[in-house]
């Protein structure tokens, strides 16, 4: 019905923090690029919120829409209304595995990534003698991502049989980092390495770690394994400083494109691939360097 | 102020002042000067506790002028003028200690650093100036009625350099504790303090005023010198008409037993028995904190205690709130503001608050409130209750026509025994005169009634018998034929083991009563 | 007599104290490092950062208030603080800034609820929405670090001891001496007993209001600047939320939510006692999904305890004074 | 009684009828003022599908939010509301999957809103604790409850009666709505017309007051708990409908929502004032606006900023009229 205005996208975002502004940012800057507009709207965490607005977005005719969802089993509802309304959806970030509504997937396998920061820690540690402690900070209990991430690494570390892996609820949360870092030394004053669900979380680790005095940088005696996940400059930074061991950085940039570009697919009917991963590259503190173009956080 | 007539110390000229579009104080001009002692007198709702709250600066009038020693001032600040007020209500600080309270107002020492050892020596001083003896370190919320009142008193003190204003300060208080107060007024008036004084009592404005004003529907309707004034004359003045001569006919009571109470004790009194027939009133007299507010909550299972009580000869166990509604016995409770009244509720909720199903003739079961309005219509008709609209909150009322609907609540659950504490605190004569009435009425109809009430002349008037209790205790037993009020006063206040302790500030009352 | 009602409306922190050397001593049972110096270091570390805000909250609920927008106050003043410093403004001026601008944000709430005479809890959700909408606009919702140097407010030591310990243990002080000494310190308590007596005994009413969420304002600054230092940088949503812990640390410390009795003492414990839950949970390696549960379960315990103790003591003074009604006899 | 009739201005009944309307619903002009602005801006906001949208959406808040007024009747408050629309929700999943059974899910639902409430009721009612602080510990409860039986992770299999009960709809009105419409009415009956609900707000307007005046003060304050717990669990069961899953962090986030609306519609806090018809008018106005800000393509965080200042504005409209008004609403 409509002439030649603009085509318009929606773009449903779960809640607002760095790595999910990333990806957003480089949808929107690809729409720009080819003459698309969008409404974003935000449901700050709430899974009904999200469900209003998508419904919201139906009503407003948009003729597509990008989603993260909140929670990957409740949304079906309001996806399947778009779908009924014949409009395409893409998501994004969150995979939606079991979904019959959305048209395609661009975003991480957090499993995947989960695994690979898992080997590469196992790779260290496989030597160590007799029991070892593992601090893991888990993302908040009900994310999928989290739970993903903790999965794949858990899998990987399986392979270590003398390993026993202490996990610790943080909430997405530095603060509560934070503290249970400090309440698992105190608990298990030997831990030998730490795996943040999120690299923000790095530096909180290392307060931890020079309140302890045991802030040793990679390759010096007594030195603490850490390995994490985003690619936060935060994570940029400790990698480079030799604080962390290796962070496994997603790449948002592409990620964000690439569901702009599915997004603009559908509308003109052309065929997609119905799931693209986009993988996480493990750096290491000796590669880290090399590759800042690439790492989203880096500042 | 040595030469010959000293100036007025305030003057106030045509004074007005109105709530949401409704005149209460109109027109209000007089002068006070040093030393001198007004009575302010009105009906409820006449505009005194208005007009006081304008003085003190608590309001801000919406015309008229204030002259503070000659000079006119813009904005009264009640305490930086010298102006300073007993409220009606108290108003201290429960938490806090005597000494804090008293000394709120102006606390020594630098902001910084409170010196609080002179905070108490302050508040010891002014305590022992009304000749007093509360301990100053104490929470106020651990004292009784009459010594709150007390410390209210000592607050104000503190800063009345040149007025004191003093709204209904007698309410909460017993014989030897009005006289009390009178003799600190006599002090005060000696340095030259002046006073306005507002009250209900008549015997008490002519004890202690020079000159009188007096209100009627915010409009100041007359003034002059209290001597060349006949009391019956004032009255008519107030209340726009002549009372009637308050003659009092108690009828005889029945025989059948009504209300008896065995071995009644608690934390608050001590094994207190006593009956009442059908038709009777049964006075309890006693000072401030004797607890007979006590037995009566206990009584109508307020409170708990051990014991037994009767009802018609049956006895109630237990004791709840329910069972004695059950029994037809009601309660109407001496503090109306806070145990009485739903404040910001309609005054058709609050007559109807204790049986809302004796009101309303549902037609579906369960559902709606039929009937209601025009029920609650007749109760204020029959109670004589002066209101804007039944729809008005109870709070836009005045005091005694709050304390009217209160009764009404109550009388509405057609009692067969009547427990009334204090039922005509702060009421004005001519409400005070419908309430005596009534009562009498009630117990000619056959009623037990049970009257608690520090107003020794309406307990002289109203009561078949009286019962006196100090600290707990039942003192003293008084037939209509024997009563004698030095007798009674002086059997409530004298405690051999007060005494003793000298823990009780009251010990030295009875000569000032005589 | 007095003495013993004085105990039982002042001494409200006992029982609050009570149930925390329960809580330690169990601790203490469970697992052998709880007593460790370390350990107990840690606790207050953690502690301060709540122990602080409630420092400010005791004024706000003594004057029967309540202020659930500190939270996001936090968040303001660190990612304001943070976005200053990454524009290289220099540290101190950013500091000044910061607090400044925390003081403001609270004192505008008592602005807002001495004027407007609205309930509190309405009227900083409002501006809990509005302070939170301000940071994200700030901000973008991004992280930004901070320098190390200034990871010091938050890892550093004085004598041997950890620099939150020692803003705590100041602040803790600086409030006691706030409540008890000076005359702002009584009116707060006075407000909190009854505006209207407050009114009529011509105490004012707003600067009181509004220095009481002015101290809230200014405590929250100080704890998102220790935030700030420990957890390396700006995280979007930081301190939301954790208005309800310092609540709950001060209802946990006697103070009544209707105002007008508590005690600085009180507030102080209840934040360290509920820190310790966390950390007792983290030591003993509890499962991490029943972390709500045991939290919630020992905050409804211990406001039972709380009340059953309030109740015996009044149940003793009422025994008291029976005996004594009891002893006066009947001499007429 | 002369003094006064003076001041029954004799006014047009139409006039006195419509400005008691706004004393009463001070968020009327509020919302009037939004629809207009946002259909005149919005080309999409005024049509039914979008109406249908805002009220099917909001209907867990607005179910819950009744519950929330009761309690607030009574100047308490009810903080484990969201996270009881939680866990029921988890349960109630729990056993559909199991069961297939869509009524034995509402019924633990109900249960387990009517436990959390019993358990409120008695340590509040009957104990004398500080709601706020009680309810922050059931709260805190419930919310571990919901996560350790889910494992923070939705509960799938719910049956297929469930979800196209949450897609249907009846003349153009979801289900969902339906239902919250009921209860509201149903609910606004029992706060208008029953002495239950006349005892609930004279309990609030003065609860010492109440204990003399012989109502069971115990039993009334402890109901609302009950009733607060009950409509949560309600919620909890059409947030299943709306979701199409059980979550477990469902309730979380939607706190501050309910009481807002409540309080914004004018329930005033401390007790004793209040009514469902205001709520309905509260959390609507917030649901309006969200929509409404929504379409307009407002940045997320700036509708915050304008959130927080029309929360203050309607409250502060509410008290206004309110403090002023000689009718006792
Ligand atoms: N804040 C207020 N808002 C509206 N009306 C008020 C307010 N305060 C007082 N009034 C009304 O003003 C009138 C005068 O009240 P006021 O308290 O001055 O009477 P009073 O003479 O002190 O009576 P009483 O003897 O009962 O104390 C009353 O009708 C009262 O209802
Ligand atoms: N220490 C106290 N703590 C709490 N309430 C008190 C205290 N003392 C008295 N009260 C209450 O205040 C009210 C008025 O106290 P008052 O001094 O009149 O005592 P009372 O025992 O009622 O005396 P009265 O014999 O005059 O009725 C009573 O209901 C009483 O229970
Ligand atoms: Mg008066
Ligand atoms: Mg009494």
């Amino acid at each position: 019905s409509k002439k030649e205005t603009k085509k318009t996208i929606g773009i449903s975002v779960d809640q607002l923090f760095e790595s999910r502004v990333g990806v957003i940012d480089a949808a929107k800057a690809e729409l720009d690029k080819n003459g698309y507009s969008y409404i974003e709207v935000v449901a700050d965490g709430d899974p009904q919120t999200q469900n209003a607005q998508i419904q919201s977005l139906i009503n407003q005719k948009v003729d597509a829409i990008l989603v993260c969802a909140v929670d990957q089993n409740t949304i079906e509802t309001a996806l399947l209304a778009a779908k009924k309304a014949k409009i395409p959806v893409v998501a994004y970030d969150r995979d939606l595995p079991e979904s019959e509504a959305i048209d395609s997937f661009v975003g991480p396998d957090s499993i995947a990534d989960g695994v690979e920061a898992g080997t590469y820690m196992a790779e260290q540690l496989k030597d160590e003698n007799g029991k070892v402690v593992v601090l893991e900070l888990l993302g908040a209990l009900n994310d999928q991502n989290g739970i993903d991430r903790s999965k794949g690494f858990n899998e990987a570390m399986a392979a270590l049989a003398h390993v026993e892996i202490v996990a610790m609820p943080t909430d997405w949360d530095s603060a509560k980092a934070l503290s249970a870092t400090q309440n698992a030394f105190q608990a298990n004053p030997d831990i030998k390495a730490i795996f943040a669900a999120t690299d923000t979380q790095i530096p909180s680790i290392e307060t931890v770690l020079t309140d302890l005095g045991k802030m040793n940088k990679v390759g010096e005696e007594g030195h603490v394994i850490v390995c994490g996940i985003n690619g936060s400059n935060d994570g940029y930074e400790a990698t480079a400083n030799g604080i962390a061991d290796g962070i496994v950085v997603m790449d948002l940039k592409t990620t964000g494109e690439t569901a702009a570009q599915h997004a603009i697919a559908l509308i003109k009917g052309e065929e997609i691939e119905e799931k693209v991963v986009i993988p996480g590259i493990f750096y290491t503190t000796e590669n880290i360097e090399a590759n800042k173009d690439t790492i989203w956080g880096a500042k | 102020m040595s030469n010959g007539v000293d100036p007025p110390i305030l003057s106030v000229r045509n004074l007005k002042k109105s709530f949401s579009g409704k005149t209460v104080v109109d027109g209000v001009s007089f002068d006070i000067y040093p030393g001198e002692i007004i009575a302010l007198v009105g009906e409820n709702g006449a505009g005194k506790s208005t007009t006081k709250n304008m003085l003190c600066g608590l309001l801000k009038p919406d015309a008229g002028e204030v002259f503070i020693q000659g000079e006119k001032v813009e904005h009264i600040v009640g305490y930086d003028h010298g102006i300073s007020a007993v409220h009606q209500e108290l108003s201290l600080f429960q938490s806090l200690t005597v000494a804090a309270n008293i000394c709120m107002t102006q606390l020594p020492g630098s902001a910084a650093r409170v010196n609080w050892k002179e905070a108490d020596d302050i508040a010891q001083e002014q305590l022992a100036y009304l000749g007093i003896d509360i301990d100053t370190k104490a929470t106020v919320e651990s004292l009784g009625a009459g010594k709150q009142q007390v410390v209210e008193i000592a607050k104000a003190l503190l800063r009345a350099d040149k007025l004191l204003i003093l709204d209904e300060p007698t309410t909460s208080l017993t014989a030897p504790e009005r006289a009390k107060l009178f003799h600190i007024m006599d002090n005060l008036k000696a340095k030259g303090v002046s006073m306005i004084f507002i009250s209900h009592f008549m015997d008490e404005i002519y004890k202690v005023s020079d000159r009188y004003i007096v209100l009627r529907d915010g409009k100041q309707v007359g003034q002059g010198d209290i001597d060349k004034m006949p009391r019956n004359q004032l009255e008519a003045l107030m209340v726009g008409r002549t009372l009637a001569e308050s003659k009092i006919e108690l009828h005889e009571p029945e025989d059948e037993e009504a209300l008896r109470v065995e071995h009644l004790s608690s934390y608050d009194f001590h094994d207190i028995n006593f009956t009442v027939r059908k038709g009777e009133i049964l006075g309890i007299a006693g000072l401030m904190g004797a607890g007979r507010t006590e037995v009566a909550e206990a009584i109508f299972g307020i409170r708990k205690a051990k014991g037994c009580v009767y009802i018609k000869g049956e006895q109630i166990s237990p004791v709840t709130i329910a069972n004695m509604m059950h029994h037809h016995v009601c309660y109407v409770t001496e503090d109306r503001k806070t145990r009485g009244i739903f404040s910001n509720r309609s005054v058709r909720e609050n007559i109807t608050a204790a049986n809302i199903g004796g009101f309303v003739r549902r037609k579906i079961k369960g559902l709606g409130f039929n009937k209601e309005t025009e029920m609650s219509q007749t109760v204020i008709d029959s109670m004589k209750v002066a209101l804007p609209h039944m729809e008005s909150r109870i709070s836009n009322l005045s005091g005694g026509n709050q304390q009217k609907v209160l009764l009404g609540r109550w009388l509405a659950t057609e009692p067969e025994v009547i427990i009334f504490d204090e039922p005509t605190k702060g009421v004005d004569i001519g409400a005070k005169f419908d309430i005596h009435n009534m009562i009498v009425d009630l117990a000619k109809r056959g009623a037990a009634v049970l009257l608690v009430s520090s107003d020794l002349p309406e307990l002289l008037d109203l009561t078949h018998r009286l019962l006196v209790m100090r600290t707990g205790h039942l003192v003293g037993s008084f037939h209509r034929k024997d009563y004698d009020a030095v007798n009674i006063i002086s059997l409530a206040a004298s405690s051999a083991y007060e005494k003793k302790t000298k823990e009780n500030a009251y010990g030295d009352h009875e000569e000032s009563v005589v | 007599m007095a003495i013993m009602k004085n105990l039982l409306f002042r001494g409200k922190w006992v029982a609050i104290t009570a149930a925390t050397i329960l809580l330690a001593l169990l601790l203490a049972v469970l697992s052998p490092v709880f007593l460790s110096v370390s350990n107990i270091q840690g606790v207050l570390i953690q502690a301060s950062v709540t122990g602080i805000m409630a420092m400010g909250m005791t004024f706000i609920i003594l004057t029967s208030g309540i202020d659930i927008s500190v939270g996001a106050i936090l968040y303001f003043t660190a990612a304001l603080f943070a976005k200053l410093v990454e524009i290289s403004t220099p540290i101190p001026l950013a500091f000044g800034a910061a607090i400044l601008c925390a003081s403001l944000l609270g004192t505008l709430n008592g602005f807002l609820v001495v004027t407007f005479s609205m309930s509190p809890l309405i009227t900083t959700l409002a501006t809990y929405t509005m302070y939170r909408g301000m940071a994200i606009h700030l901000t973008s919702a991004q992280n930004i670090p901070v320098p190390r140097a200034f990871g010091f407010l938050g890892n550093g030591k004085i004598y041997g001891i950890p620099v939150p310990i020692l803003l705590f243990a100041l602040i803790f002080f600086i409030g006691l001496y706030l409540l008890g000494k000076t005359r702002f310190g009584i009116y707060v308590m006075a407000l909190g007993n009854s505006v209207e007596a407050a009114r009529e005994s011509n105490l004012p009413v707003k600067k009181i209001t509004m220095g009481a969420y002015f101290l809230g304002g200014i405590t929250t600054s100080i704890s998102a600047l220790i935030l700030l230092a420990r957890v390396g940088g700006l995280q979007s949503g930081m301190g939301i939320g954790i208005e309800f812990t310092v609540i709950a640390a001060v209802v946990l410390g006697g103070t009544k939510l209707s105002g007008g009795s508590g005690t600085i003492i009180g507030s102080a414990v209840g934040a360290i006692f509920l820190v310790l839950i966390d950390n007792g949970l983290n030591l003993i390696q509890a499962s991490p999904y029943i972390y709500d549960i045991v939290k919630g379960t020992v905050l409804l315990t211990a406001v039972i305890v709380d009340k059953v103790s309030i109740e015996r003591q009044k149940k003793q003074l009422h025994l008291q004074k029976a005996l004594r009604i009891q002893g006066v006899g009947l001499e007429v | 009684m002369d003094r006064y009739s003076m001041t029954n201005k004799p006014q047009s009944k139409i006039i006195r009828y419509i400005v008691s309307a706004f004393r009463r619903y001070p968020t009327i002009p509020i919302i009037l003022s939004l629809l207009v602005t946002f259909s005149l801006l919005a080309p999409y906001f005024l049509t039914g599908s979008n109406m249908k949208t805002i009220m099917a959406t909001n209907a867990v808040i607005m179910i819950a939010a009744i519950g929330q007024t009761m309690v607030l009747l009574t100047g308490g408050i009810d903080l484990s509301i969201s996270t009881v629309i939680s866990a029921s929700a988890i349960l109630s999943g729990i056993v559909m999957a199991a069961t297939g059974q869509i009524i034995l899910g509402l019924l633990t639902a109900i249960g387990v809103g009517l436990t959390f409430g019993l358990i409120n009721g008695m340590l509040v009612g009957y104990c004398g604790l500080t709601p706020f602080i009680t309810t922050m510990g059931t709260q805190l409860v419930a919310r571990g409850m919901a996560f350790v039986l889910s494992r923070g992770i939705a509960i799938k299999g719910t049956p297929r009666g469930m979800i196209d009960f949450g897609f249907g709809e009846l003349l153009g009105i979801p289900y969902v709505t339906m239902v919250s419409l009921i209860l509201l009415v149903v609910s606004s009956i029992m706060v208008t017309q029953t002495t239950w609900g006349r005892k609930v707000i004279l309990f609030g307007s003065n609860r010492i007051s109440a204990k003399y005046a012989g109502l069971n003060t115990k039993k009334i304050e402890m109901s609302v708990y009950v009733l607060s717990g009950v409509f949560a669990g309600i919620a909890g069961m059409i947030s299943i409908a709306n979701l199409g899953n059980a979550l477990p962090g469902v309730g979380d986030t939607i706190l501050l929502m309910i009481i807002g609306g409540v309080v914004l519609g004018g329930t005033n806090m401390n007790g004793g004032e209040g009514s469902i018809s205001r709520t309905i008018l509260g959390v609507g106005l917030l649901a309006i606006m969200t929509n409404g800000l929504n379409m307009l393509g407002i940045p997320f965080y700036d509708q915050l900023i304008i959130q927080g200042i029309l929360i203050f504005v309607g409250n502060g409209l509410a008290m206004k009229f309110s403090s002023k008004s000689d009718l006792a609403l």
